[in-house]
């Protein structure tokens, strides 16, 4: 690995290989007070990504975040998809409007905003919502990567304690309380291996 | 797991194949496989579409055809279709008077739709969405999801694919949706659970003693876990909760739909047809219909539900009307 | 064994109430409730019955009503109903073009329908019996009691009733019933035996990667345990036995009929049905019509049957002709 | 008990007792070769044949066993009502018909000739009609009531080598052999008790 190597593909390589090593694990998150899904869910959208990797990589930045966002929509379905879709799709367009001065990490708080109206949840809702609005209150503040990724981390940990009000485990009522989010945790594992790609090989 | 399948991949596509082979002339696949659409649709009528996750079949695609569904979306196990499945769907189907979209109340189910039906809308197409949520063992909180839709689904889409073929335009018809939903209730048991292709074991696990109350449709763990008990027993704090959950006035005329989860025999189903039909006698309902049989399940699950629809003149009506689709069949 | 049920001993008879009352307009008990019958008989049609023991929901009770059978009588669980009962069934329907009863080859089953059709031939009716063998997995030796009825009993009964329907005097009927079965073959694999209410377990037990094959509808053991394969390989080994025995040349038009035990999901039915019908047209048969459901049941049992039928014109038009029973209905 | 005990009901008492007694390895053979319900048929007919016993003890002899043998197959069903119906049947018929000058056992021939015709069966066939055979050869050469029941066991074990050609356990082919008949069974095991129960009380 090498420090020029282009940015868009390899956080893509990193993302498809936390996936990838998780998704079991993510599965028995989901089943636990779910159905089981979460982990086939993003390994499948991860590796369709992953397999137009390079095209993606040869796009302008905010064409390809839209175009991730849609293959994720498009192939994820259930809860996953509409969500992570929104919000790389909400990231792309927000650029290309010029959102936040063309820095990436400001189109955060209105691509979240977009994933929270999609899933018409809240912050403590037991959501990957939890992780996001940790990780946007990090990015802005300007934190460190490895900071970033710590907290969203204890983010997804503060999941466990929660009782769900959006998505499956919602319907589980307070059996829901004691498991650590499905969502959040993919959200979390994610946000540290982008995190840590990012420390490796810091954009020009 | 032994399941009849080539590989869990697979298992969802080769499904769909044996089941549009198995009824051509009634059903068939829209472009690129995204949809299962009747042959034959009807000019001038509202389209009405459906769809969910693989793993509750015959639901949805068996009940596309006359009288009930123009198209269903069937997503991978357990997963919501994506939204550019529902949006094919929509433009095949659409043919002027507009699309109704009858979506479980699960988020997934609802985003996805949602989606589709906002880029319809964006194309110039007129969409509508009713939500179903009958099941009661998950109540409604202030803030939350809400009921999720289980069985009662099937009432649902019976009585508004009649009302659609009556002619009824778009707008009555979503009304009538939200209206025949609000007199639907559900609950459901399980004393085994589902597993899932390519899983190694069943989506929970119970006892030889042991069942699981309030269950739903995904093979997801219920309200509470409990000693098994015998069919009267059963019946009983099945029928209680639906019928306390649906405040219907003595007297009413209602349908009673025994639902299968996957693996429950015909035997059993018919017993407590017969079990909860007192229950619900006993109670000062009517039972005007009756439906008996596995329609709307959870992979191999074992066990059922109990669905009751309060059905006033116009919904008897709707549910008497002919249907004529692979898994529903009558008045023609 | 968790099963939905107040007690063995009631099982049968509560089941069969329950069926009733659900069904209830189409079909109504017998006195003494020794049988189930059509409610409304049609003057001079030759009357069809059949019955068996218990445990093959929906058969036979299913498919009584217009198209098919007259009436059904069912025995304790696995236990064909004693003479009695179809002595009765033959006294109330009878309605003067005399008796056929649709028989499954068992020797328990043939003894006590054949001293009711002499009983009742002492008292002067016309009765006369077909008897149902189709499945090849116990070949017919000279002095044995040859080959069992399975799933492809429906297929009889089916094509039977519309004929009777139409007319045909009881000599033709039996003729034809005679030529229905000779050309109709099925074999069935489980992949977990059946547990009959009141046992302590199931009939047979299968490891994790086993199944067996050759089993017939009453939970025993089949012609051989070996390991489980993928639905490619088992529909292979399923059709080829079917499609040899049954001897039909090349062209002809097939009814394939994929059946379930009782426990198996309608998804893997229908993926086995496709991986069927492959085989079935690749051995130059013509797929013209289908059925895929959970039909001739061994409580439940998981597994499934694949039935071929060799249809001629006669053969298509009674097969399409209007049927309306409990768990059979098209073509009104 | 006391000598003067009247014959049909004692009979009936002894039959029932060995029957209930005996069900679950009736079952259990039948569940090897058959469909496992031998046992409850059984049963089932036994006990309605043991609550009518004093109704029957009063009827004459022909007319008792010919009620008997409609009892059994108005309750039985499966293969085993008609069997055992025939036998009772057809023995009271030809005691009534004058058949062996009004001695029972000389009854037999016919009415076993008339449960071979039912069951389309023969000597070898692995089914209960191996016992009666075997009954029937040694109560006509006048073998004491102990020796008889020595004969109908020893032919329900031989057929344990034999492999069925009628009944459920044909449709086994080989894999039938090496199971006793359940039929043949039940039907040496009733022999058994009736033979002891003569021993035991004399008829006059
Ligand atoms: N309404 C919602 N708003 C925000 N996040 C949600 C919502 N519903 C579900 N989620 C997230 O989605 C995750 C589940 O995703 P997944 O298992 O892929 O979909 P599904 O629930 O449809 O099976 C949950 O753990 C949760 O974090
Ligand atoms: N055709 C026949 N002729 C003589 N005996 C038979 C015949 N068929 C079955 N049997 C006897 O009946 C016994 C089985 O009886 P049972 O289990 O009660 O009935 P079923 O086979 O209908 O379940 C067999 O073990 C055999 O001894
Ligand atoms: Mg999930
Ligand atoms: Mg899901
Ligand atoms: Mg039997
Ligand atoms: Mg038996």
């Amino acid at each position: 690995m090498h420090a020029s190597r282009p940015l868009l593909p390899g956080l893509i390589e990193a993302c498809h290989a936390v996936i990838a090593s998780n998704a079991d694990h993510l599965g028995e998150l989901d089943r636990a007070i779910g159905d089981g899904d979460h982990g086939t869910n993003m390994k499948r959208g991860s590796e369709v990504v992953y397999a137009e990797r390079d095209q993606l990589g040869s796009l302008p930045l905010p064409e390809a975040l839209e175009k991730i966002g849609m293959l994720l929509v498009t192939t994820i379905g259930g809860a996953a998809g509409p969500l992570y879709g929104t919000l790389l799709i909400e990231m792309g367009r927000g650029l290309r409007a010029g959102r936040g001065n063309g820095v990436l990490v400001e189109t955060l708080p209105q691509a979240v905003a977009a994933v929270a109206r999609r899933g018409r949840a809240q912050a403590g809702d037991k959501t990957l919502l939890d992780v996001l609005y940790a990780v946007q209150r990090a990015v802005l503040k300007q934190s460190p990567p490895a900071e970033v990724a710590a907290y969203a981390m204890s983010a997804a940990r503060d999941t466990i304690s929660m009782k769900a009000l959006r998505g499956r485990a919602s319907f589980l009522g307070d059996r829901s309380i004691g498991h650590m989010d499905p969502g959040a945790c993919s959200c979390a594992l994610l946000t540290g291996s982008i995190c840590r790609f990012l420390e490796e090989f810091p954009p020009a | 797991m032994k399941k009849f399948m080539n590989g869990a991949d697979t298992f969802v596509a080769e499904s769909l194949d044996g089941f549009v082979r198995a009824h051509d002339g009634l059903v068939m696949f829209g472009p690129g496989r995204k949809f299962i659409r009747r042959t034959h649709l009807k000019k001038g009528k509202v389209a009405v579409i459906s769809g969910g996750g693989a793993g509750h079949e015959p639901m949805h695609v068996g009940f596309v055809g006359h009288g009930m569904l123009d198209a269903a979306c069937t997503g991978h196990v357990f997963t919501s279709p994506t939204p550019d499945q529902v949006l094919a769907a929509i433009e095949a189907c659409d043919t002027g008077a507009g699309t109704l979209l009858v979506v479980k109340n699960y988020d997934g189910d609802v985003m996805n739709f949602e989606m589709a039906a906002e880029l319809a809308q964006a194309g110039g197409r007129s969409v509508d969405m009713v939500f179903v949520n009958d099941d009661v063992a998950t109540e409604a909180a202030p803030r939350s999801t809400g009921r999720r839709g289980v069985a009662g689904t099937l009432v649902v889409e019976k009585i508004i694919g009649a009302a659609a073929e009556s002619g009824m335009p778009l707008e009555t018809l979503k009304r009538l949706g939200e209206k025949t939903v609000a007199a639907i209730r559900s609950k459901g048991v399980a004393i085994g659970g589902a597993t899932v292709p390519g899983g190694v074991s069943a989506t929970f696990a119970l006892g030889p003693d042991e069942m699981e109350m309030g269950v739903g449709i995904h093979g997801e763990p219920g309200r509470a876990r409990s000693a098994f008990q015998n069919a009267e027993t059963i019946a009983g704090l099945l029928a209680d909760d639906v019928i306390r959950a649906l405040v219907a006035e003595r007297g009413r005329d209602v349908l009673l739909f025994v639902n299968g989860f996957g693996s429950t025999p015909a035997s059993e189903l018919y017993l407590m047809y017969g079990a909860m039909r007192k229950r619900v006698e006993a109670s000062d309902l009517v039972v005007a219909r009756s439906l008996v049989g596995s329609y709307v399940t959870s992979l191999d699950m074992a066990g059922l539900s109990v669905t009751l629809a309060v059905l006033d003149a116009t919904g008897c009506e709707f549910w008497d009307a002919p249907v004529l689709t692979p898994s529903l069949r009558w008045g023609h």
